[in-house]
């Protein structure tokens, strides 16, 4: 049996999936950081995988996964940073109940 | 740029916004205003002067001081600035009114510093539109001219002022929008053989450019667009409720130059571009404008409130205008422009006697007050002396314009014209009712409230603002002919002779 | 034709992939979600490696697994109490999170199957030396990527510096 | 003739207004009243000097060789300039009508300024009522000299507001205030008849020249091409329309209804805008434009019988009215119907047109002797202080010079010989009889109605019973000289104004005319008003039931007619009722609730629209990815199955 290309996309495919999933039903917002993390992962690895697969000599998938990281780190510290005032003010992190933004 | 006088008509104002900037207390805010609309009123005096004698000395073109500077070439958007005879008089009207809107709002509160720089930005508006023969900048400066109203209405307004001011604003851009189309559709069949497209009013007249299939959809849009600022019938329902709530210099600065900007534009763009098209689809707008007449004046009948009344009085005087305008004749149009030279004067002193009164007796119900001729003498004379004028007392200005008007109008050869000539002619009967019940309810007869016998009468800068007012208004009634020579001259007889009427 | 080894490995983490991500989609407590996702990133990691790019599995599991998972959990422990269960979710609310979910799967899934294209072999490849990776990403030249690196090093910037600030006690 | 004396005959009222109206509040009364006087007296001076000039002169300006009186423009200034054509002039012309009336207007006005001196002593107000005066002077004089048509709108429309400010002159006074508003609206209306007849007029004529029109009235009717408009010709509703302005002002039915009311004015105002001056500019104006006239016989007869039935309705309500004021009012009324009727029968076939020179006399005869009238009503006003004569009685005793003049004006307007009334009278009456026997005998008979009326009033003032006047603390007597000088000079004028030469003076075609009477219809009208004022002698002479019972009797009659025949409050129903209530309010209702309904439902219905959106920017993430997919997915989806097809 052959491990082509396609058996990578599945999973990813599938994780990314669960992000969506997540990220619409989840009310915390941690938790839909999370989901995010997850599909940004899938996406990652989809950027590998075709490198590997149909671009081999070249690593430009590669050096875009390495950037994606990077800047997945500094958005979620970001966002973590953001979450934690929130709780400060609202004690509470549920999206649906904080409203107090909106016009 | 700063050779040609005109320019100065927008500086001035400028200057006086930086000035205004540097105030530090309300001593200082006065002398800026009274002092830049002095010199408004002075530069407006030579403009007359310079002009006449230009004219003396023969010059025939159609305007005068003729100036352009490219502004954003690729759409040939220049500053085209260039005063005619009815320019030159709309620009000594507007200037008095500034002059006495600072005088009436001298004790303005709060914020008079913003006041003043939202009303001399409004000025800037109204001079530029006057002084500009660009389309593009004269819609430009006519924008100017309506934004300050919402702030002006909505901050130092009275009453229901929020309301007022968003509806004022919004019919206003409502009309802005017909307008903008009108012309945009102006210039991009300005040049119908190829060629450069322009913005320029004098060369599209000259060339007598738009086709007629287009002047058919352009014409509705630019009259109606300017109509709305003129309160034509059905679009003037912003004028009483914006006039109730503004403050006094504004309400005068509003209906006594702004609501004119209508009027001119309707003349200058709608007609003086595209004369065909209002020849053959006048008839409607007659109707309208007809309506508009004799519906103010019902209206205003049976109003409590003194600047209702006089809004709806408004209705019906500009109504006049547009119907003067509509009927294309020489003699009509002349009326029309005298016409909203005096109800300029009359409507503005008007609305400084309201503001004094209110400002005394905190109300403008009728109802509520009587006997003011014992109380304040001197503003009870005023308000009979410009109710007079408002219902065309000979010696006044307003007598000399609707008579212009009617009897230019009845000169139409066409039977539907003269019948609705007959039809305006009845408002000066319903004029007379509402002005009398109004000077009989509010002015003579018992005192009504007893707290009003301790009320004094107007101080000096208020009796400055009016007694100017009276002394144009009794000038264009006593001394027409110069005005109307002044004016008359604009219309180029070639504009009635390509269509054949009169 | 690959070696037992290498299928095997593959399944396990292919396995794990699907299992943990669903999982942590689905599972209630929040701090299970976050191991949850430590063990997908793991899973991921572990592609990289099968990948022969050693070094991006390293840093994944350094960065996302080291650093940003543990970033998660400080701030679930700071946000929330031990044993914290969310809510059940709405039924329509699922329903409509499945929706998406399932339409995306499929319409993605046929699109997929659909492309032989996607059945390629792996191809070899040599190691991809640290010299390699440096000279590119710091490189000017062909398939250089300074631009971009100092472009996200100047974001790193600005996110730390946002970070104190969003976060700072006033 | 030099241009100086009648620009100043009308610079120095003017200028008089002007200056009392600015500077009068800085000085006192009196001042301001000797300076008013004053100024009307050099006016009336002048005018004088003017009249003269023109009559007697014998200038060929103003005579031709064959004794013919002829029109002369004395100035005329270009005012406004419409079209070529269309031009409203300032000017001064002098003729005939309009020397007369420049001697008749000086004259009361004078009189009535140096009457005023006394009546209005000590009134608030009192420099302002100079000013006025003045203005009402200015503007009347500006209206008989006016050389165009459209001069004489102008200063008829000057008239009606200084005839309002002199009617509100009380203005704390709601009565005075409703009366004053009434006399500006009723005549502003008919004003807009006027406006509109002009406009007509002029667009044919094409031009405001009275010259121009009545010298050719042919080309007048000419101009109009025989064009009708609902059945009449253009030229006869041009010409009714104008008739209606003066109908306006000189009060004719249904017109009439605001100078009864405007007697709450000051009686010196009565007299002189009320019953002598500015109440006649509807008959002056129709004399102004007889020759015109001429030309439509259909016009002529409305003036007519417009003119017989105001006569005849005014003569009996002044039968029944308490207020003496209005007694005078609606004698006035009836005596500007009796012009109106003389105009509208006069044809220059008959009697070289002595209808108008009869009209003409008539007109200044009685603004003679009803000015005296009236200042006789402000001398008893001023020492009994009612407006009604069951207040007074007896008075001949009391007010001897007050009441020989009164007696003198009762005489002139009854028709007896020698006095005034009687010849200008006589010569309406020839001019009727002429022109068809049923306007004479019903134009005799509102004379003796008239006898009747004005003796019932005098004797009801001066015999009658005599109240006790002590108890109510003061004694009635003779007013101050300056007021009854006006009345001696005016009694003297009733008693020889008969016997000026009218006819030499005074014709519609400026042809000298000599009056000869008419003996049977002079000895018909003299028997009428003699047994006229036997049965009031008889009614009233001493206090008796007599009247009371006659009252009774036709106690139907006698109330309508004492309600004036119901006319105010049927202006009232239409004003309040129909314009205000049906046409205003339903109006102002629909502009505030339909056309602002619209606009603001069209507000309405972008906030409510932009609500309803308003959902979906939720500002939820959550949602917004969820419609992102689907809609990306949606998309795929679409595209896949394009792809497979």
């Amino acid at each position: 049996m052959d491990i082509t290309l396609m058996y990578y996309l599945i999973p990813s495919l599938v994780m990314f999936c669960c992000g969506v999933y997540g990220f619409i039903t989840r009310k915390n917002m941690i938790a839909i950081l999370i989901s995010l993390e997850l599909m940004l992962n899938a996406v990652d690895i989809n950027f590998v995988v075709f490198n590997r697969f149909l671009f081999p000599g070249q690593l430009e998938g590669m050096f875009f996964t390495l950037f994606a990281i990077a800047i997945a780190a500094a958005e979620t510290a970001l966002a973590i940073a953001i979450i934690i005032n929130i709780f400060r003010v609202a004690k509470n992190i549920d999206v649906r109940d904080l409203t107090k933004m909106k016009f | 740029m700063f050779e040609n006088i005109l320019i100065y008509f927008v500086v001035i104002p400028l200057v006086m916004l930086g000035g205004l900037a540097l105030c530090k207390n309300i001593k200082q805010i006065r002398a800026v205003a009274v002092v830049g609309s002095l010199a408004l009123v002075g530069l407006s005096i030579a403009l007359l002067l310079g002009y006449l004698e230009q004219r003396a000395a023969g010059a025939t073109a159609e305007m005068l001081y003729v100036d352009s500077w490219s502004w954003f070439a690729p759409l040939n958007i220049n500053l085209a600035v260039g005063v005619d005879g009815i320019s030159v008089a709309m620009l000594l009207l507007s200037a008095i009114i500034l002059l006495t809107g600072s005088f009436a709002s001298w004790k303005i509160e709060p914020l008079p510093k913003e006041f003043f720089l939202w009303l001399i930005l409004l000025s800037i508006g109204v001079f530029g539109f006057f002084i500009s023969i660009d389309l593009f900048t004269m819609f430009m400066f006519y924008e100017v001219a309506l934004i300050p109203m919402y702030l002006l209405i909505g901050v130092w307004g009275s009453g229901n002022k929020n309301y007022s001011a968003m509806k004022l604003t919004l019919m206003l851009m409502g009309g802005s929008a017909f307008l903008m189309l009108g012309l945009i559709g102006i210039y991009y069949h300005s040049a119908p053989e190829g060629g450069q497209l322009t913005w320029n009013i004098i060369e599209i007249a000259q060339n007598n450019a738009i086709e007629k299939d287009w002047q058919y959809f352009l014409f509705p849009m630019t009259f109606v667009g300017f109509g709305v600022l003129g309160a034509m019938f059905p679009f003037h329902t912003w004028s009483p409720d914006g006039h109730a709530s503004a403050p006094t210099a504004v309400s005068m600065l509003h209906a006594g130059v702004l609501m004119k900007l209508g009027g001119y534009g309707c003349f200058r763009v709608a007609i003086y571009l595209m004369p065909e098209a209002a020849n053959e689809l006048a008839w409607i707008f007659l109707i309208l404008t007809g309506i508009s007449v004799v519906y103010g004046a019902f209206s205003a009948c049976v109003q409590t409130d003194l600047k209702y009344i006089n809004a709806y009085s408004s209705v019906s005087h500009c109504g006049l205008v547009l119907f003067a305008i509509l009927m294309l004749n020489t003699t009509a149009m002349t009326g029309a422009i005298m016409q909203m030279l005096s109800h300029g004067l009359m409507t503005a002193l008007f609305f400084a006697l309201i503001g004094m009164i209110y400002g005394r007796t905190h109300t403008r119900d009728i109802r509520m007050m009587g006997g003011l001729m014992k109380i304040m003498p001197f503003l009870a004379v005023c308000y009979v002396i410009a109710g007079m004028a408002s219902l065309g007392l000979p010696g006044l200005s307003g007598f000399v314009a609707e008579m212009t008007i009617f009897i230019g109008s009845f000169q139409h050869t066409d039977m539907f014209h003269r019948v609705f000539t007959i039809v305006a002619c009845c408002s000066i009967v319903i004029t007379a009712v509402y002005i009398l019940r109004v000077v009989g309810k509010l002015l003579f007869g018992p005192v009504q409230d007893k707290h009003h016998l301790e009320l004094t009468d107007a101080t000096w800068w208020e009796r400055l603002s009016t007694i100017t007012l009276i002394v144009c208004v009794a000038a264009i009634g006593c001394f027409p002919n110069f005005f109307n020579d002044l004016i008359k001259f604009t219309f180029s007889p070639e504009i009635f002779t390509v269509l054949g009427i009169n | 034709m690959e070696s037992v080894g290498s299928i095997i490995m593959y399944l396990i983490i292919a396995l794990a992939i699907i299992v943990f991500s669903v999982l942590a989609v689905t599972t209630r407590k929040i701090l299970r979600s976050a191991t949850y996702l430590l063990f997908t990133l793991f899973a991921t990691a572990g592609i990289y490696f099968m990948m022969d790019y050693q070094f991006l599995g390293a840093v994944q599991i350094a960065v996302y697994a080291g650093g940003i998972v543990v970033l998660v959990v400080f701030s679930i422990l700071l946000t929330s109490k031990p044993g914290d269960k969310a809510e059940k979710l709405a039924s329509k609310r699922r329903a409509i999170g499945l929706l998406a979910a399932f339409a995306m799967l499929g319409v993605s899934g046929y699109a997929l199957l659909s492309r032989c294209g996607f059945f390629a072999q792996l191809p070899a490849m040599g190691d991809v030396t640290m010299d390699q990776i440096g000279d590119q990403l710091l490189g000017t030249g062909q398939g250089g990527m300074l631009l971009p690196f100092e472009a996200i090093s100047v974001l790193l910037l600005a996110c730390i510096i946002g970070g104190i600030v969003v976060a700072r006690k006033r | 003739m030099d241009q100086i004396t009648p620009l100043l005959i009308l610079a120095l009222p003017l200028c008089m207004f002007l200056f009392l109206g600015l500077a009068g509040n800085k000085m006192s009364h009196k001042m301001a009243g000797i300076l008013g006087t004053l100024g009307m007296g050099v006016t009336l001076i002048l005018a004088y000097s003017t009249a003269f000039t023109y009559f007697f002169s014998g200038n060929p300006d103003f005579i031709d060789a064959a004794g013919n009186r002829l029109q002369s423009v004395i100035f005329d200034f270009t005012w406004l300039e419409f079209t070529e054509n269309l031009v409203i002039k300032l000017g001064f012309l002098l003729d005939p009508i309009s020397a007369m009336m420049l001697v008749v207007i000086t004259t009361i006005s004078f009189m009535v300024h140096l009457y005023s001196l006394g009546y209005m002593h000590g009134e608030k107000g009192f420099q302002r009522y100079y000013a006025f005066l003045s203005l009402f002077s200015f503007s009347m004089l500006g209206l008989v000299v006016a050389t165009n048509i459209f001069q004489m709108y102008i200063f008829w429309e000057l008239v009606g507001a200084s005839s309002y400010l002199l009617i509100g002159f009380y203005y704390t006074k709601p009565s005075a205030v409703s009366a004053s508003k009434k006399a500006f609206i009723v005549t502003r209306f008919a004003d807009l008849g006027f406006l509109i007849g002009i406009l007509i007029l002029s667009f044919f004529t094409e031009t405001f020249n009275f010259i121009d029109m009545t010298s050719a009235p042919e080309n007048v009717l000419a101009s109009t091409g025989g064009a009708t408009f609902m059945g009449a010709s253009v030229l006869t509703w041009a010409l009714v329309l104008i008739f209606m302005g003066g109908m306006g002002k000189s009060a004719m039915m249904p017109l009439h209804i605001w100078l009864p009311d405007a007697m709450e004015g000051p009686t010196p105002v009565s007299a002189l805008i009320h019953a002598a001056t500015m109440v006649v500019a509807g008959v002056y104006l129709v004399a102004r434009m007889f020759p015109v006239y001429l030309m439509e016989e259909a016009a002529l007869t409305i003036v007519t019988v417009v003119g017989a039935l105001t006569a005849l309705y005014a003569a009996i309500v002044a039968c029944t009215q308490v207020d003496i004021k209005r007694v005078l009012a609606f004698s006035t009324i009836s005596q500007i119907a009796f012009m109106m009727v003389a105009l509208g029968v006069a044809r220059p076939e008959i009697h070289e047109g002595v209808g108008y020179m009869a009209s003409m006399f008539h007109l200044f005869t009685h603004a003679m002797f009803k000015a005296l009238l009236f200042l006789g009503a402000g001398a008893l006003i001023h020492a009994v202080h009612s407006n009604d004569y069951t207040a007074m009685g007896g008075l001949r005793k009391y007010m001897p010079i007050t009441h020989i003049t009164f007696l003198i004006g009762c005489l002139a307007i009854a028709g007896i010989p020698p006095f005034a009334g009687f010849f200008s009278k006589d010569e309406i009456l020839v001019a009727a009889f002429e022109n068809n026997m049923l306007w004479g005998l019903w134009m005799t008979a509102v004379a003796g109605l008239t006898a009747f009326y004005m003796f019932r009033l005098y004797y009801r003032i001066f015999w009658w019973n005599t109240p006790d006047y002590e108890k109510h603390g003061h004694v009635p007597h003779d007013a101050p000289w300056t007021m009854t000088l006006p009345l001696i000079i005016l009694a003297t004028v009733s008693i020889v104004a008969g016997f000026i030469p009218f006819g030499e003076l005074v014709t519609w075609n400026r042809e000298a005319y000599h009056i000869h009477l008419n003996w049977t219809v002079a000895t018909t009208s003299v028997l009428v008003a003699v047994v006229a004022i036997l049965i009031a002698t008889v009614m009233y002479r001493k206090e008796n039931a007599i009247s009371d019972k006659i009252a009774n009797s036709v106690k139907g009659l006698w109330t309508a007619a004492y309600n004036r025949f119901y006319f105010d409050e049927l202006y009232i129903f239409i004003t309040h009722k129909i314009i205000f209530n049906l046409v205003s309010r339903p109006i102002a209702w629909f502009d505030r609730h339909i056309i602002d309904g619209t606009m603001d439902m069209f507000a309405t219905m972008a906030h409510k629209a932009s609500g309803a959106i308003k959902g979906l920017q939720s500002g939820s993430i959550q949602t917004y990815v969820l419609v992102y997919l689907l809609g990306a997915l949606l998309l795929g989806v679409v595209t896949v199955v394009c792809v497979m097809l």
